[in-house]
């Protein structure tokens, strides 16, 4: 009940789908009603295509998002506390942030192909951005005294990254996670759009270029979907993770 | 022990009209398939990322279009690549050409109509973009200057003339059969007016691959052969509409033209129309897109087409 | 100075250079040695730079001009030989009372079941046993602090800098922790460097009181409070009430004089902005 | 300065103020250090660009050398071309960017105050973020039509969820006492919000703001590039459509530039706003 | 109970409940009613309760059982008549000592001039004066403290609580900020509720104190302290310190207690743990 109600926006997001469709407010051709993408929905599921392809995307995304996390975490940690890092490395992640990264294709395939291994360089690179923003900013933001704390107990350097600045930089290096993720299913979709042989990025590309925007909505909205309960559960975590918050 | 089977990589850009995505679909006729090669498609957004992948090893056949075939050779400097054979034709007697259509109770009832005008285009420098280019200058029309193109898939090409955010655009196939849009909207010019009959898209692979896997690669054309004419076989019509709805999530209904006079000229024999190639890469320089024209015959290897099919009688 | 010298502070100077606005002269030209196993305590006005005094010889903030040496050897790094008990807890907010106690055991490499009987015993000394799970959040200000002294204290430092760590205690819970303090410090070799703003205590604790000028901060005065024996009625004694009283002076004319420094730089500026 | 400096605490001793000098001229090479070593690290990449590209590995193709690129941005500024699709470029992505963060802050400080705003826009948010909006072009062609008001549409929708998920995430961690003591003054809920909470929660905004900038600047390259139009997106994108690797490593270039030069201002942004904050006091 | 009182507290609990553990009952059936203009002092070992009664008197925590009326009027928010000095400090980071004394004026709609002007007077009579416009990260913990007063006293509550507010000041400067709180208290008609560890300061300041026990906390006892003049000599004279030491029995029994309960508390925990 309460999470029926919780999630009514949700519904009203959809009757106002359905409305703006059957009242051809747009083009049916261009929108067509969710009722309609939802019979696609169960096709392609039926037809195996949506398990195939997601195995294949799921699997690109998450490796793309765990580099990212553990990556450009770690990077932004460290540039936030050794100097030297900091200045001689910033400037080039810098340099990299506002790059489109699909524009760097012809340059990632010269190191990994076409393959999974390009789709997931592109995932990377681009959920780096959030991840270590967030913790370059948690970090150099991190008490003092509970720096000077720790150290005082002994712990070197590399200790006290992970005993002090990793849990006071966690508000923002979660919310830069909680970015990435979200992140990580749009990139996926683009980097799949450009060249794949399968994922969810091919079958929007292919269904679209067919014109049946039934399907291509169904796969749309599953990855949509699929984003929204990764943020849910993503969200719990945080709450556990920071429970000593008052 | 054998060798292991020749991967070849071929690429295709939409489903149904390039022969690649719906080979598999009858890989039980490929006699050759896993023996001397295996063939795996791969989907391409457009041709442009297909020159990157040729040029990096990372596709062995390219769907290139007369339009891209100038801008590999010459941009991307691969002056080995050569036409193996043929995927469809445009503007072949009988066939379906690609038509430019307007309002029926639009503004436009001729070419000149539209200066100042908004114009769509599924990208530039396509082959039908090429084509309406060229039959907008025959009327003292340049692009940017007199009219403005916009680009836009072709699925929704039907709503932004119907919304009046457009005033011209190409139909293709599947979409030209659109019942709204034959209700609606009438054909301002076709293709064939504009540029005649043309070779629109053809396989190409590179020198250096072709000699090193000659045999595999006869192989593969001969199956591609067996399964060409297996679609084009009129006793076959329905379970290809059928192959075609379960591809494209339609009913099979939508697919009464598919492979038949309704449909693209495809070569039977696979066999490339190189003169019309000749001309359509002369057009396509002549409008800029290319900086020089080239001999298409010596980038072309029609040895390997001609054998298979020669093995097929 | 000499090799019996513990910890050797030689003209230091500390400067703090905020991002924006004007530098701020801490401490200026200030030499200081403690002996091993001293009890020395610090007492100066508000803002005279006791605080800083002490990040400096835990290694916290650069030595700049002068040097500081501990033990021999020039301090360039904190180090678990010197242990601090900071002004505000510095507690880590995500650990609860026991984790937070049972960090610095951790570090040292003690062996789990060791660690968890020191950890509960020093919970028990501050008298916080019945809020070993509880976040620093949820915890008083007294009890914050008595959290942050049995941290320090577990994990059993030679040096211990302790920057007015009962200040937030009454003064029943004060004269126990006082006691206790006293008793570590003499089962074990410990040198304790003791900031406090109660002279009493200050007299009761130390065997010298170290006064400290108006910001900038010098030592001003160093007076021997080493008495015979600490037995409770010694807070009345008579030898007691006068050190306390000579000490009360010498700081009350340095807070007058921060006053008036403050006063004066205020005239000065007035007119110019 | 030295000199005022050392009246300042003239009650200091002649040795500091020598030591005074001595660090502040430390401190000026530092800075020129850290500038100079952000350059040192752009050159050595290049450096490195050009002898890859020209060691014979790869084709001018795959990658030209910069030298290459440089003379095509060269063309390209004083032929004007360059400026105008800069300009137009970054009036997408500035003014989506500008809309994203205002209107993010703004959604972020209501969902925050009101339990009806948060449980409408709540899952929404969570829905909408990661649908990939690439596939309602044609829906967002018909409505919002093919020029600004589309592609800056796409951009804000992009860029908003990380500011609004970063002043959702600062506000939840402001501390109480904070609010209590604004409640105290007197403050009302609205000052509360604008004067204690939102100032509170400011690092965490700043930063939901870096990461928006980046992502307001690329989403608005793509959109240019999926749908057309002037900018350095389609720019990039009609060098792309002809194989014209110098026009598309100039264009990837070009956006490296324009990005660092706005997260940097965005940087410099973050310093002053933070000045009284723990990470711009000095770094030992 | 009567209209004369300006704050009633009547059969208040408190209990915490942390999103995870088991709750904390930190005041238990508290009743104390304080009368306009009276300076009253709370005592009670680390932990009873004291900051948690202000939070409830100011407004800031709900009155979950028992009442609180404050000039007749339920408490339900806070507001700007009951001033506030947290134990803690709290001052806003991002303002500078300045506009952290100047943000209760402003929200009081003071014109600007008169509001500079009081903000001035208030720095002066802490002593931070040259420190205006250092932001909290930049003072020393006795300079926190005296901003915090400032800022409270300076939007002129009717009535204060402080949560021991002198705390972390220097001997002089307490005495110093003492005497300038008794006159501001004398000139303005002020009721104050003074919590403080010192029971000197208790006795000294004023004219009734009562002490809370140990957790969960009550008022065990209320003592009349008011003296009929507060001369410099006062501190020595025999009614002053049997005053104090009576009231000094009675918080080292609750202290006592205190240690004793949770000793207690452990014992019963061990074995079922
Ligand atoms: N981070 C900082 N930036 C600028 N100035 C600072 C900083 N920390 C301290 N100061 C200044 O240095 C001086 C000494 O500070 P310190 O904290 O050492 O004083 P203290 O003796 O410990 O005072 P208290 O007894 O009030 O704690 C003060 O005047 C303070 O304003
Ligand atoms: N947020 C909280 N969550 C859970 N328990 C709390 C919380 N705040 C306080 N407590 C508990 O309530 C009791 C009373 O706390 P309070 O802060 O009122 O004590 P106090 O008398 O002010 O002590 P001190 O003199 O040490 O400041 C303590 O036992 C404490 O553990
Ligand atoms: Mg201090
Ligand atoms: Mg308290």
């Amino acid at each position: 009940m309460r999470a029926t109600l919780s999630y009514l926006p949700l519904v009203l997001l959809a009757v106002a789908w359905e409305a703006i469709a059957r009242l051809n407010l747009v083009d049916s051709s261009a929108l067509p009603p969710l009722s309609k993408v939802g019979l696609a929905w169960v096709d392609l599921i039926r037809g195996g295509e949506l398990v195939n392809n997601g195995a294949a995307s799921l699997y690109r995304g998450s490796v793309g998002l765990l580099l990212a996390v553990l990556g450009g975490g770690g990077l932004g940690l460290c540039m936030a506390r050794w100097r030297l890092l900091d200045v001689f490395v910033n400037p080039l992640v810098e340099l990299f942030y506002p790059l489109p990264k699909s524009a760097l294709i012809p340059v990632t395939v010269l190191w990994l192909g076409f393959g999974d291994g390009s789709k997931i360089l592109l995932i990377f690179l681009g959920c780096m951005i959030p991840v270590t923003i967030g913790a370059y900013n948690g970090a150099r933001g991190s008490d003092h005294a509970l720096v000077w704390s720790a150290r005082s107990m002994g712990a070197n350097r590399l200790r006290m990254m992970w005993d002090v600045v990793v849990p006071s930089a966690l508000p923002e290096l979660l919310n830069g996670i909680r970015t990435a993720l979200a992140l990580a299913f749009i990139l996926l979709v683009s980097s799949e759009l450009i060249v794949s042989q399968q994922g969810f990025g091919y079958l929007i590309g292919y269904l679209g270029s067919t014109g049946s925007y039934e399907g291509m909505y169904a796969v749309v909205l599953t990855v949509a979907f699929l984003g929204f309960a990764a943020d849910r559960i993503y969200q719990l975590f945080i709450q556990w993770l920071l429970r000593w918050r008052d | 022990a054998r060798a292991e089977p020749l991967k070849i990589r071929g690429a295709w850009v939409a489903p149904l009209a390039n022969l690649s995505s719906v080979w598999l679909q009858k890989k039980d006729l490929a006699v050759h398939f896993g023996q001397s090669y295996v063939f795996e498609p791969v989907r391409y957004a457009g041709t442009p990322p297909m020159i990157t992948a040729i040029a990096n090893n990372e596709l062995e056949i390219g769907n290139l279009a007369f339009s891209t075939l100038p801008i590999a050779i010459e941009n991307a400097g691969m002056d080995d690549i050569r036409v193996i054979s043929d995927d469809f034709q445009d503007g072949v007697l009988g066939y379906v050409s690609n038509d430019f259509q307007v309002l029926t109770d639009g503004p436009i009832k001729k070419i000149e109509d539209l200066k100042g005008k908004v114009v769509a285009t599924n990208s530039a420098g396509a082959g039908v973009d090429v084509a309406m280019r060229a039959m907008l200058r025959k009327h003292g029309l340049e692009a940017n200057r007199d009219y403005t193109i916009i680009e836009a898939p072709f699925p929704g090409m039907k709503s932004m003339l119907m919304e009046k955010k457009v005033d011209l655009i190409p139909a293709v196939l599947p979409f030209m059969l659109d019942p709204e849009l034959k209700k609606n909207a009438h054909s301002l010019f076709d293709m064939k007016a504009a540029i005649g009959r043309s070779q629109f898209v053809m396989w190409s692979a590179r020198k250096p691959f072709i000699d090193a896997h000659r045999a595999a690669l006869v192989d593969f054309l001969e199956d591609s052969l067996r399964i060409l004419h297996w679609y084009l076989d009129p006793k076959n019509h329905e379970a290809a509409a059928e192959i075609a709805s379960q591809l494209t999530k339609q009913p099979p209904e939508r697919f009464g033209w598919i492979f038949t006079k309704d449909d693209y000229y495809r070569d039977s024999n696979l066999m490339p129309d190189l003169d019309a190639l000749q001309k359509n890469v002369d057009m396509t320089r002549d409008l800029g897109f290319a900086r020089a024209s080239f001999d298409v015959k010596a980038h072309s290897d029609l040895s390997l087409i001609q054998e298979a099919a020669k093995r097929l009688k | 100075m000499d090799g019996q010298s513990q910890i050797i502070i030689e003209r230091v100077n500390h400067t703090y250079r905020p991002p924006r606005g004007r530098p701020v002269l801490a401490l200026s030209d200030v030499s200081l040695d403690v002996r091993p196993r001293e009890f020395l305590a610090l007492l100066g006005p508000s803002g005279c730079g006791k605080s800083t005094l002490l990040y400096l010889v835990g290694g916290f903030l650069p030595t700049e001009t002068g040097r500081i040496v501990v033990k021999g050897k020039p301090v360039t790094a904190p180090g678990p030989d010197r242990g601090i008990v900071f002004q505000h807890f510095a507690l880590f907010p995500w650990k609860s009372v026991r984790a937070n106690i049972l960090y610095g055991l951790e570090r040292q490499r003690m062996p789990r079941a060791e660690r968890e009987r020191r950890a509960q015993a020093f919970i028990d000394l501050v008298g916080l046993s019945g809020f070993e799970d509880s976040y620093p959040s949820q915890l008083s200000g007294g009890m914050k602090q008595r959290t942050a002294i049995a941290r320090t204290l577990a994990f059993d430092p030679d040096i211990l800098l302790m920057d007015e760590p009962f200040g937030a205690l009454d003064a029943q819970t004060r004269a126990l922790m006082q006691t206790e303090l006293l008793n570590i410090w003499k089962r074990t070799p410990k040198t304790v460097i003791f900031v406090t703003h109660d002279v009493q205590e200050a007299v009761y604790l130390a065997e010298r009181v170290a006064v400290m000028s108006a910001r900038p901060g010098r030592i001003k005065a160093i007076i021997e409070t080493k008495f015979d024996d600490r037995d409770p009625g010694l807070t009345r004694s008579k030898e007691f009430v006068e050190k306390v009283d000579e000490l009360w002076n010498l700081v009350r004319e340095e807070a007058i004089k921060a006053q008036s420094i403050k006063a004066q730089e205020n005239q000065e500026k007035k007119p110019s902005s | 300065m030295v000199a005022a400096m050392a009246r300042l605490d003239d009650t200091a001793s002649l040795a500091a103020a020598e030591a005074q000098i001595s660090r502040d001229a430390a401190r000026r090479l530092d800075i020129a250090f850290r500038g100079g070593a952000g350059i040192f690290s752009i050159l050595v990449l290049l450096i490195a660009w050009e002898i890859f590209a020209r060691s014979g590995k790869v084709t001018a193709f795959m990658l030209p050398p910069f030298s290459a690129v440089a003379e095509r941005i060269y063309a390209d500024a004083i032929g004007g071309e360059l400026w105008r699709n800069l300009w137009v470029t970054m009036f997408r992505a500035i003014t989506g960017f500008a809309i994203a963060a205002v209107g993010g802050i703004a959604l972020g400080a209501v969902m925050a105050r009101s339990r009806i705003v948060r449980w409408f826009f709540d899952p929404i948010i969570s829905v909408g973020f990661p649908m990939p909006k690439i596939a309602f072009l044609p829906i967002i062609i018909l409505w919002l039509g093919l020029y600004d008001v589309s592609k800056i549409s796409i951009v804000v929708f992009d860029a908003i969820f990380p500011v609004v998920t970063a002043t959702l995430a600062g506000l939840a961690g402001v501390e109480k006492e904070l609010i209590w003591s604004g409640r105290n003054m007197g403050a009302s809920e609205r000052e509360l919000m604008w004067q204690v909470a939102l100032p509170a929660a400011l690092p965490q905004i700043l930063t939901g703001l870096q990461v928006a900038l980046p992502i307001a600047l690329i989403v608005a390259i793509i959109a240019e590039m999926a749908m057309g139009g002037y900018g350095l997106g389609g720019a990039m994108m009609s060098a792309s459509r002809f194989a014209d690797s110098r026009g598309v490593f100039a264009g990837i270039v070009e956006i490296a530039i324009v990005g660092y030069a706005l997260i940097k201002a965005m940087a410099l942004i973050r310093r002053r706003l933070l000045v009284w904050h723990q990470e711009t006091a000095e770094r030992h």
